[in-house]
């Protein structure tokens, strides 16, 4: 599903990530800890093909990114749900709307895309809040509404970058066990966390990644 | 379909909601392209007026003192029937006296009691236009011709004409040309800087998977939109533009600048290319 | 003092970050403008023209066949030193021969043997235009000179001409504020453009405590730079454009359009004026 | 130093913050903890007087919302220190110009911003990204600027939302001790956070806020 061989994306002058050789199978659950700028977010973009090893490659759902196009990074991103760290909502566009964006660009239908909208709202309990612009939203229910974007689409891989971090303990919680149901179905699940007490119990398979160095953890 | 439907939404929604830029978008390109609008016409009125100046010289034939009117006539009949003539008119005795009165304010009867002014008659030359080389053969033939005394035309003011025309048309193809490059500057900016405003959708559609052309399209569909609407408004203040110039002509000449469609019709065909090419140019350039 | 220097630096740095949008309000500003500069020019130019024409017109007199040329010229220097009467030229009855030459390709002399044309010459009245009523008196004393044949002079045409200009005038007027017009939303929408696309910046600006007037001061620097920058840049374009109407002209007419530095004056305070107001009105929008 | 009378402020049928009546003191550090969508970011705004109660009032460090012109606003904010929860930094401005922004209101001199700006960035260990655009950095390295822009002026008070969401346990104890040592200079502290057990073992004056609800609470 997922190979990383030596991929190598460092910045001017920061680390970014370094020589990271793992791979990831279907249905697998893998949390992402490390200290605050150890590279977990370039990691995962590096997932998602925005950031294209400098070194090494990396193998997602079939795309290599050594030959990699434009097009073909499209394609791949319809089979990967992502929850940004920064949500990546759209300001002037319903919630509604946000979570349909993906459904749209595969060109799905319209009746498809409102009975599909409608269900995953309704198993976030954000249906009251469906018309409402991100801004008049709380943080938490914003990144909820991130998260129903990356999962509305039924990928093959969800990447949560910090999916809990403006939750409470309670919804943090709720969000792991439907991260755990799409698993289940499945889908592989990567998830960068610094909450190491909500997860730490859990039968995940842990990488600890510091200063771009990523190796598996015991947790 | 859903997609294609979708697309076309998404265009007239972002114009929607970025009412200002669209409207500022809108009247910038209406505006300045009203002035080419007019430019144009002016010009093709212009040339008109030019190609019809050149044509209306006339060839002066003065004719032997002891020819008679009817006579005259004849010979302009004669005249008139050959090659590249348009037509003749002719000036009786009794009309040089005519003229003669209008410029020196004295009746050519109450000097003398006789009229010893000559008939004339002018001739005009085709339609079309001739070259000074083409008129020779014409004047020389008349000035063959019995009873004629003299033929005058205005052999250098024709070379000179000729000259002249040449010499406007260059100028307008210049401004023409100025105005359009500032055009096209104003209306590429204009657009990208609608889009450049809405990069955060550009780069979200991105994220969540869509290709090149989905984000291309409404942005396209918004530049066409905005396009027509351009051009339309500049269609319609060129032609308050035409017929104010016309209420101001009026008060000095009985010419009037023609409403061409062909003009607008090329306007408007000009204002689509420009607006979807500065589309696709910014977009490309933001999507990278 | 140091908080002055960072707003300017912040209106300065603001218009350099956004090179694009600021390049295309610069763009818009000079080139609409530089019509309505170019619209003034020509308006204050025929306006000359006009008033020119109005006092173009000669008035004619005619002498009696036994004056002679001297004897005219005496009579002229006399009506020349009347009131109201600016200039006069005598026409001799030689160089009335060379005008009958001219009009009827004869040779006066070869029809008869005395010249029967008379001695005339041609006034032209004061400057600044006199109104028809004005005019009578003048035309009577010189009716009433010895020598004096006849005056004749284009009364119908004077009153037509005074109508016309006022129509004229009107025209202009209506022509040039529509430009103003149109020119004033175009302006003031790139402005309001231009700081639509930093509602962050003001949003932020505000939560770090920043009042309105630091918010505002630094778009209305950079009003101000802009709007220098347009008015500069109509003002070259403006010269262009004169220039080019000039080598233009230059082919039918030796008239000139004569540059004029209070038009110019006038036109950048113009669009300073706009975009500070445009800044202002913008700021205050997205204030509140 | 803050007293909220019988405040109400809510949104259109939604919640937002009602009837809340409490009163904090000079360095006081007050934790604010509920769920999603409780009411706590709009609690701080209130503070900050970006939300004008609709029903009672608030005052802060002297002014009250009854009665609180937009020039006014402009003054109590350069007296408040903000953590954003979105964390609202320039995005084409370096971390060096967004901290110093609120220095540059305060029409501070050149030299003195640029000795205070440093001063801050070394204390929280961003002089090394000094330069850099916030894009540049990761999620939990634009929280820090922030929080650095929060206290660069010296505040009286700092409100702070959810200011170790991005943070690993770590980092985020970090900032816990310097939130405390600006609460010993005298500066009363108001800190929202989901992170219960952060802040549990501490000797704070808890909040808790449940659909808009304030209660003072044990902890
Ligand atoms: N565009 C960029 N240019 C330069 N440096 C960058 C850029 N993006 C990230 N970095 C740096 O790379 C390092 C890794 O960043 P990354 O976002 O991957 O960290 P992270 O593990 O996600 O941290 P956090 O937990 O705070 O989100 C950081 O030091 C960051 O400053
Ligand atoms: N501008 C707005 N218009 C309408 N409703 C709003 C607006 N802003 C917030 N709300 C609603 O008010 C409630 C309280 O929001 P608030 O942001 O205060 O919650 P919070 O306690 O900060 O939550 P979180 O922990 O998720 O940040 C939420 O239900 C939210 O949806
Ligand atoms: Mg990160
Ligand atoms: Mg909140």
């Amino acid at each position: 599903m997922i190979r990383f061989s030596n991929a190598t994306f460092s910045f001017k002058g920061s680390a970014g990530v370094s020589d990271a050789t793992f791979s990831v199978d279907e249905g697998e659950f893998i949390c992402i800890i490390g200290p605050t700028g150890a590279g977990k977010t370039t990691l995962l973009r590096m997932i998602y093909m925005d950031a294209i090893p400098q070194e090494g490659s990396v193998e997602v759902a079939g795309f290599s990114s050594d030959k990699i196009r434009s097009k073909q990074i499209a394609l791949l991103r319809r089979k990967v749900g992502m929850v940004f760290q920064d949500f990546e909502l759209l300001d002037d566009r319903s919630v509604f709307e946000n979570v349909a964006l993906p459904l749209h660009v595969i060109g799905m239908s319209r009746e498809d895309v409102h009975s599909k909208v409608d269900g995953v709202l309704d198993k976030l309990g954000l249906t009251e809040k469906s018309h409402n612009l991100p801004h008049q939203l709380s943080g938490g229910e914003q990144q909820i509404v991130s998260l129903a974007r990356a999962i509305v689409k039924d990928p093959v891989v969800v990447l949560a970058d910090e999916p809990t971090g403006n939750l409470d303990p309670a919804a943090s919680f709720k969000i792991l066990k439907l991260l755990e149901a799409i698993q289940e179905s499945g889908t592989a699940v990567l998830m960068a966390t610094h909450n190491y007490n909500l997860v730490k119990d859990r039968n995940y398979r842990f990488f600890e990644i510091i200063k771009g160095q990523v190796r598996a953890s015991s947790g | 379909m859903d997609k294609f439907i979708y697309l076309l939404m998404e265009g007239y929604r972002s114009l929607w909601r970025a009412k200002l830029s669209t409207f500022s978008s809108i009247a910038t390109i209406g505006v300045t392209l009203s002035f080419v609008g007019f430019g144009a016409m002016a010009t093709s009125n212009l040339a008109r007026l030019a190609n019809e100046s050149r044509t209306d010289y006339a060839i002066e034939v003065f004719f032997t003192q002891l020819t008679t009117d009817s006579e005259a006539q004849e010979i302009m009949n004669e005249i008139k029937s050959m090659d590249r003539v348009r037509e003749g008119v002719l000036i009786t005795k009794q009309e040089a006296a005519e003229i003669f009165q209008k410029e020196f304010g004295e009746n050519i009867y109450d000097l003398l009691d006789d009229n010893p002014l000559p008939t004339s008659c002018k001739i005009k030359l085709e339609e079309s236009g001739l070259e000074p080389a083409e008129i020779e053969p014409v004047v020389k033939a008349i000035e063959a011709m019995d009873k004629v005394e003299k033929v005058s035309y205005p052999a250098k003011a024709i070379t000179l004409i000729e000259s002249y025309f040449q010499g406007m048309l260059s100028v307008v193809a210049l401004i023409s040309m100025a105005i359009l490059m500032g055009t096209t500057v104003l209306v590429s900016n204009t657009i990208r800087l609608t889009i450049f405003s809405r990069k955060d959708l550009i780069r979200i559609l991105k994220l969540v998977g869509a290709t090149d052309r989905f984000v291309k399209i409404p942005f396209i569909v918004e530049g066409i939109i905005v396009g027509i609407a351009g051009g339309v408004l500049s269609s319609l203040l060129t032609y308050l533009f035409i017929r104010t110039a016309n209420s101001f002509l009026m008060l000095f000449t009985p010419y009037q600048l023609i409403w061409d469609w062909r003009v607008i019709i090329l306007l408007i065909l000009v204002v689509a290319l420009f607006s979807i090419l500065g589309s696709r140019k910014a977009v490309k350039k933001l999507l990278t």
